[in-house]
């Protein structure tokens, strides 16, 4: 068993020349302090003092016991209790001068700082001990544990906005402008995706009707785009066209070079 | 999808949850296009709570969402079940969390201008760890020290749904007001330092209540109680 | 205790625990000379099972015991709070198909030469595989390359009917024009790394409907992206 427990550390031998104020004892076994603010809350709660009306000289006086037991006791005090102690003392010589009244707007109550100080830990010490009663999770809140039935989880694409693949293209146009030679052409788009059409529309091995690429209800300029395509997919040698009498039908074909056609 | 069956969804979905499910994650189980409103699925909830009136299950509101978790008249006999004792925290670790709770965003020296100790590393370290508390930004001061806030993990643990149902703070009396009347002396003499430290006290405590949502506002609130101190 | 409240505790109890609970365990929560029969106890299961008939949950008995499980009919809305959606696609990606799209039909090589660095397979192959590219020939080059183009499913997700629809090359340039001369009035307003930021932020906010807190999405994004191709 040890004698007491001060700050968290057990004492388990007396001190021989040790005079231990008569209340100490029983404060020791009672309680550790949480730093002097603790201490002297301690002290105050025990006596039924007002706060706002502290009797300073007596308090200084039985904090300095307690600071000088644990001192005595050769605990590791923490210099904040110290500083306490100087601060009380401070406190109590300024209560002890006379005050002429026209010092008393500027200085006030000495006390009044401690005071505040006290007020303010006291409260956040209660909020403490209120956080320590609220319902846990473990405790005295149980949420529910339900198994879960087999589950077959996707793992999803990104989503994407347009505008998120424009500003990547601006980007790279910018940083293309840098080289002179990687100039980007700018056939209207329409031929482009008409080039892809015809190039999966086309077979590798069977000849396609030349006139079934086009379709009449596109009007003028449909017709305008697919025949671009077309002479921009001969130019780049993707397709063949095939003639083989004067004005007969043309066929088209995808290169004999180009290995595998579509994909599809 | 009728409301029968959108309950049944809900109901279904939150039982099978590891944690508390937002508004977000409820709307976000069903297409865009075709998601039900979130007041059909506020109403869906409401229908589920009332359910649950004659049964040993509650649904609740906690920080993060929802959840459905055993009522509080049934604890004991869940308690006998667990074979872990709930964990104690000492007094500097729950001082600590209450003074981050109330007046957050909150440095390590403010906390410990109040405590009037040193508050140890491990404690702030174990309150991190347990994902209670986490750092929202830092103090424009020599040493940027970090700014501690709580988390909805916190409110989770704690079965709140936002700070404002932590209990409320002490009010703080004023020694220079009692004196005041003691000595009959003019109001007037209230030290003009004294009262703005004390009314800033009061925002702060009362600040952070007001906020549901520390952690979106903390970033912006930083360099705010600062300049308000100093 | 009559049968309504052994009924409720039972189903508390089976409601917390992490895993089945057999009879024994059951019969255990109840002092040993005021313990109901097991009979009893069995006739509260039963009571609890029928009253999950119109439930998305169901009681079950498995091998250690009963527990409560999500009825298979709701696996589905269950999987959804499972799934991973990647954060989004890297600027890499984004490029190539947007080269793909205005270029087609296009080669790796030519999107390499414009891009000024290697198009990774993987980003061809995850483009593919979400249906938004398919190789349409080859070009009759050393290596017979395959020409990409986009696909229908690609006009239908950005809900376009055909090319046509993009911006042209020249309106592109118009709004680079405007954005330099935005920069010209207003350089601090549209420091690059902002707009940056902005776009990510935009994107962030869409994509994470299953994280509540922004800053935690914001911190993924920067490194996701490079994950979510590899």
């Amino acid at each position: 068993m040890p004698f007491a427990i001060v700050q968290g550390t057990a004492v388990m031998v007396l001190p021989k020349d040790l005079y231990i104020p008569p209340d100490a004892l029983e404060v020791f076994l009672a309680e550790t302090f949480e730093g002097p603010l603790d201490l002297l809350l301690y002290l105050i709660r025990r006596q039924n003092l007002d706060i706002l009306d502290l009797p300073i000289a007596e308090i200084t006086r039985q904090y300095m016991e307690y600071v000088e037991v644990m001192m005595d006791l050769q605990l590791e005090l923490a210099a904040e209790y110290l500083v306490m102690a100087a601060m009380l003392a401070e406190i109590k010589s300024r209560m002890l001068l006379p005050q002429p009244k026209r010092f008393d707007e500027e200085e006030g109550d000495p006390r009044a700082e401690l005071v505040r100080r006290l007020q303010e830990y006291e409260r956040y010490k209660q909020a403490a001990e209120d956080i320590n009663t609220l319902p846990r999770v473990g405790r005295d809140v149980f949420p529910t544990d339900v198994a879960r039935p087999d589950l077959k989880v996707v793992r999803l694409p990104p989503r994407v906005e347009l505008d998120d693949m424009l500003t990547a293209f601006r980007e790279v146009l910018q940083r293309a402008a840098m080289y002179e030679h990687h100039h980007i052409q700018t056939e209207p788009l329409s031929v482009r995706e008409r080039m892809s059409i015809v190039l999966s529309t086309i077979k590798r091995d069977q000849f396609t009707d030349f006139s079934d690429l086009f379709n009449i209800e596109e009007g003028r300029s449909g017709v305008v785009v697919t025949l671009l395509a077309l002479l921009e997919l001969l130019k780049q040698s993707l397709i063949e066209l095939i003639q083989t009498d004067a004005y007969g039908p043309i066929h088209v074909k995808v290169a004999d070079t180009a290995e595998h056609g579509t994909a599809e | 999808m009728n409301t029968q069956e959108l309950k049944h969804i809900i109901e279904a979905v939150l039982f099978a949850a590891e944690s508390p499910l937002s508004m977000n994650q409820l709307t976000g189980l069903f297409q865009a296009d075709n998601a039900p409103e979130p007041s059909t699925i506020k109403q869906a909830l409401t229908m589920i709570q009332e359910d649950c009136a004659d049964r040993s299950i509650e649904l609740k509101e906690v920080g993060s969402g929802y959840r459905f978790q055993v009522k509080q008249d049934y604890a004991q006999w869940v308690a006998k079940l667990w074979e872990e004792r709930p964990a104690r925290y000492s007094r500097a670790t729950l001082e600590t969390l209450a003074l981050i709770a109330y007046r957050q965003p909150i440095t390590r020296g403010e906390i410990e201008d109040v405590r009037g100790v040193s508050v140890s590393s491990q404690i702030i370290k174990s309150l991190i760890e347990r994902d209670w508390i986490k750092v929202v930004g830092h103090r424009d001061v020599p040493g940027k020290p970090a700014l501690y806030a709580t988390t909805r993990e916190f409110l989770d643990y704690f079965n709140l749904k936002s700070l404002d149902e932590l209990p409320s703070l002490a009010e703080l009396r004023d020694i220079d007001a009692i004196n005041a009347e003691l000595e009959l002396v003019m109001p007037e003499d209230r030290q003009p330092a004294d009262v703005e430290a004390d009314d800033q006290t009061g925002i702060a405590g009362e600040d952070s209540f007001a906020t549901d949502s520390p952690e979106l506002t903390a970033t912006e609130e930083i360099d705010e109680p600062l300049s308000a101190e100093n």
